[in-house]
């Protein structure tokens, strides 16, 4: 079987095909993603990816559109245009955004009883996707990184301001839930 | 699925080390024999357990200690079902349907609807691979907010308190309830069959004779008739009693008869594995 | 002092800042929103909104850009384009989302149908011990114990990131295995 990635790789020759498997992999990029690791993903030449951000990004002010691709010290990430500010702020704040949703408020008690803790193992308890919810909750400020497992995963802990948010001093001062939940130990064993 | 370049029709002995090697190929005694199957090209459903037998011998022998116990007795066990499904065919027709007979027409349609089971599982599997493969082509955005609009956010609120966090907490780690409908109202006895072996066996061998109708009188629950029922069919197989039923849906009578050797237990085997 | 808003929503009467606007918004936007919702935040009518937000989305797919606008039920947001999904995949899951084997679909499948459903029954179908698969596949969030059944057999069933994984909306969007599999539940009872 031949892979799939070597298929469209080929396709990548074209200038404009590569632009738009670039703006593809930018649209999830989070934290600013350097060159090198963009041209590793695309199985392309760093100066000619490095000559296709900018390319990219030259296109986007030109053409006035919503978007801006700048590069900062780490990398490049997608950022909204400047002059439409006041809709996207307007935006974040039209949400309910002051309080978490149950999924959020969920993930945060897994991890807040289980840390440190990987993402995967949270969404092996949860049972469903978590990333954007930990991302959320990252940025939030209510979890942070708190270096890898032995498997290298990222894990996370509960901070300060999740502490504070509750009213505790500690963490220790969190209420044990094995009296509500008696083999909890056993549960994703 | 791979499979060893050659169908072992050649002497087998020689090709003793490819066969171990090919064995890991294999999942379990049922992936090996539809293996054999579809190499073959034979259709599961045609009587076509008697040509498979030889290589499944075959590859059985040759798990030797590679195997752990149980892996090796799952072989073993589809192994046997099968020589005696073969040794059946090379005697003669006998005319007369006896109890072995019957024995092993059941052993076939066993194997092969488990067999028909699993071959179903197996494709629905590679439509799992199929739908697994196209499901995630679009990955939708979901990054942080960038710092400046971050910053305009209030602080974010839990909306419940320590001990309300631990309830929640308390919620997401337990098993969740399967979707099912309860069935806890219906009955919450268990039956087991040799206990109602036990049970009749003390009757019928003071009475003799009686009625199923009889038998049951005492029950309490349906459960409790079947399990009643099976029982008496394991007797009935253990040869300590003998079964009278003049016509279909006649009373039946079960009589006290202990004759043969009472040996085999396969029923009740059956039943405690399902129990276990 | 006017309202820097009320400045840049005269500037929206233009279709092509209209379509810069929303695209900058749809940029923060991280679960699906409504076109009413977006309207709002615009200061723009709602049909004026709905028809830049096709006019968006067809754009993207006529130039072949590396990202898709998608309406589902609930609202808009972005995609990156399913051409693109290898590129795309290797630099989120950075090679950490690997292939299910075949006897862990074979097992998946077999929890799938007959959920919830106990481990040696589920052995008992494929005629092998699943307890190694059955741990990877709840480590992986694609199965989780529910409860036990009445011989006090853990039961398990499939999550929703089984779902997610396979792009089904819902266990009912399964296909039937009744025409591959006649009687299937006489046989193991």
């Amino acid at each position: 079987m031949t892979d799939p990635l070597e298929e469209v790789e080929e396709a990548l020759v074209s200038d404009a095909e590569l632009l738009a498997a670039l703006e593809a992999v930018l649209l999830v990029v989070d934290t600013p993603a350097p060159t090198d690791q963009l041209a590793d993903v695309l199985g392309q030449p760093i100066p000619r990816v490095q000559e296709a951000l900018e390319g990219l990004a030259a296109e986007y002010t030109e053409r006035g559109r919503g978007m801006e691709l700048r590069a900062t010290g780490e990398g490049w990430r997608l950022y909204s245009r400047d002059r439409f500010a006041p809709y996207v702020e307007r935006f974040v704040l039209d949400g309910q955004r002051t309080r978490l949703t149950r999924a959020a408020l969920e993930t945060l008690a897994v991890v807040a009883y289980r840390q440190p803790v990987t993402r995967s193992r949270v969404a092996a308890v949860r049972g469903v996707n978590v990333d954007g919810v930990m991302r959320t909750l990252a940025a939030r400020g209510l979890i942070i990184e708190a270096g890898t497992d032995v498997g290298g995963g990222t894990l996370y802990r509960t901070t300060e301001m999740f502490l504070e948010r509750l009213g505790l001093d500690s963490l220790d001062d969190l209420p044990p839930i094995a009296p509500l939940l008696p083999d909890v130990d056993d549960i994703d064993e | 699925m791979t499979l060893a370049p050659e169908a072992p029709q050649a002497p087998p002995a020689p090709d003793r080390v490819r066969f171990q090697v090919s064995l890991h190929n294999f999942t379990g005694p049922f992936d090996l024999l539809l293996g054999l199957i579809s190499r073959h090209q034979l259709d599961v459903t045609e009587v076509a357990l008697s040509r498979v037998t030889d290589d499944f011998i075959a590859y059985t022998a040759a798990l030797g200690d590679d195997a752990d116990l149980e892996e090796t007795t799952g072989f073993l066990v589809v192994a046997a079902t099968l020589l005696d499904l073969k040794a059946a065919r090379l005697l003669p027709q006998a005319e007369v349907e006896d109890e072995e007979d019957l024995a092993l027409l059941e052993a076939r349609d066993v194997l092969f609807a488990r067999l028909l089971q699993y071959r179903a599982f197996q494709q629905v599997a590679a439509l799992f691979r199929e739908l697994e493969a196209s499901a995630r082509l679009r990955y939708p955005r979901a990054v942080t907010l960038e710092p400046r609009f971050a910053e305009l956010l209030p602080p974010v609120q839990l909306g419940v308190d320590a001990a309300g966090f631990a309830e929640l907490a308390a919620a997401v780690f337990r098993p969740k309830p399967p979707p099912t409908v309860g069935l806890d109202h219906l009955h919450a006895s268990t039956v087991s069959v040799p206990e109602q072996v036990a049970i009749l066996s003390g009757r019928l061998r003071e009475q003799g004779v009686a009625t199923f109708a009889e038998l049951v009188a005492d029950c309490e629950h349906g459960i409790e008739v079947v399990g009643r029922f099976l029982a008496v069919l394991e007797m009935y197989r253990a040869r300590d009693v003998a079964l009278d039923q003049p016509e279909a849906f006649a009373e039946l009578r079960v009589r006290w008869a202990p004759g043969g050797d009472a040996g085999s237990a396969g029923l009740v085997d059956e039943v405690d594995e399902e129990d276990a």
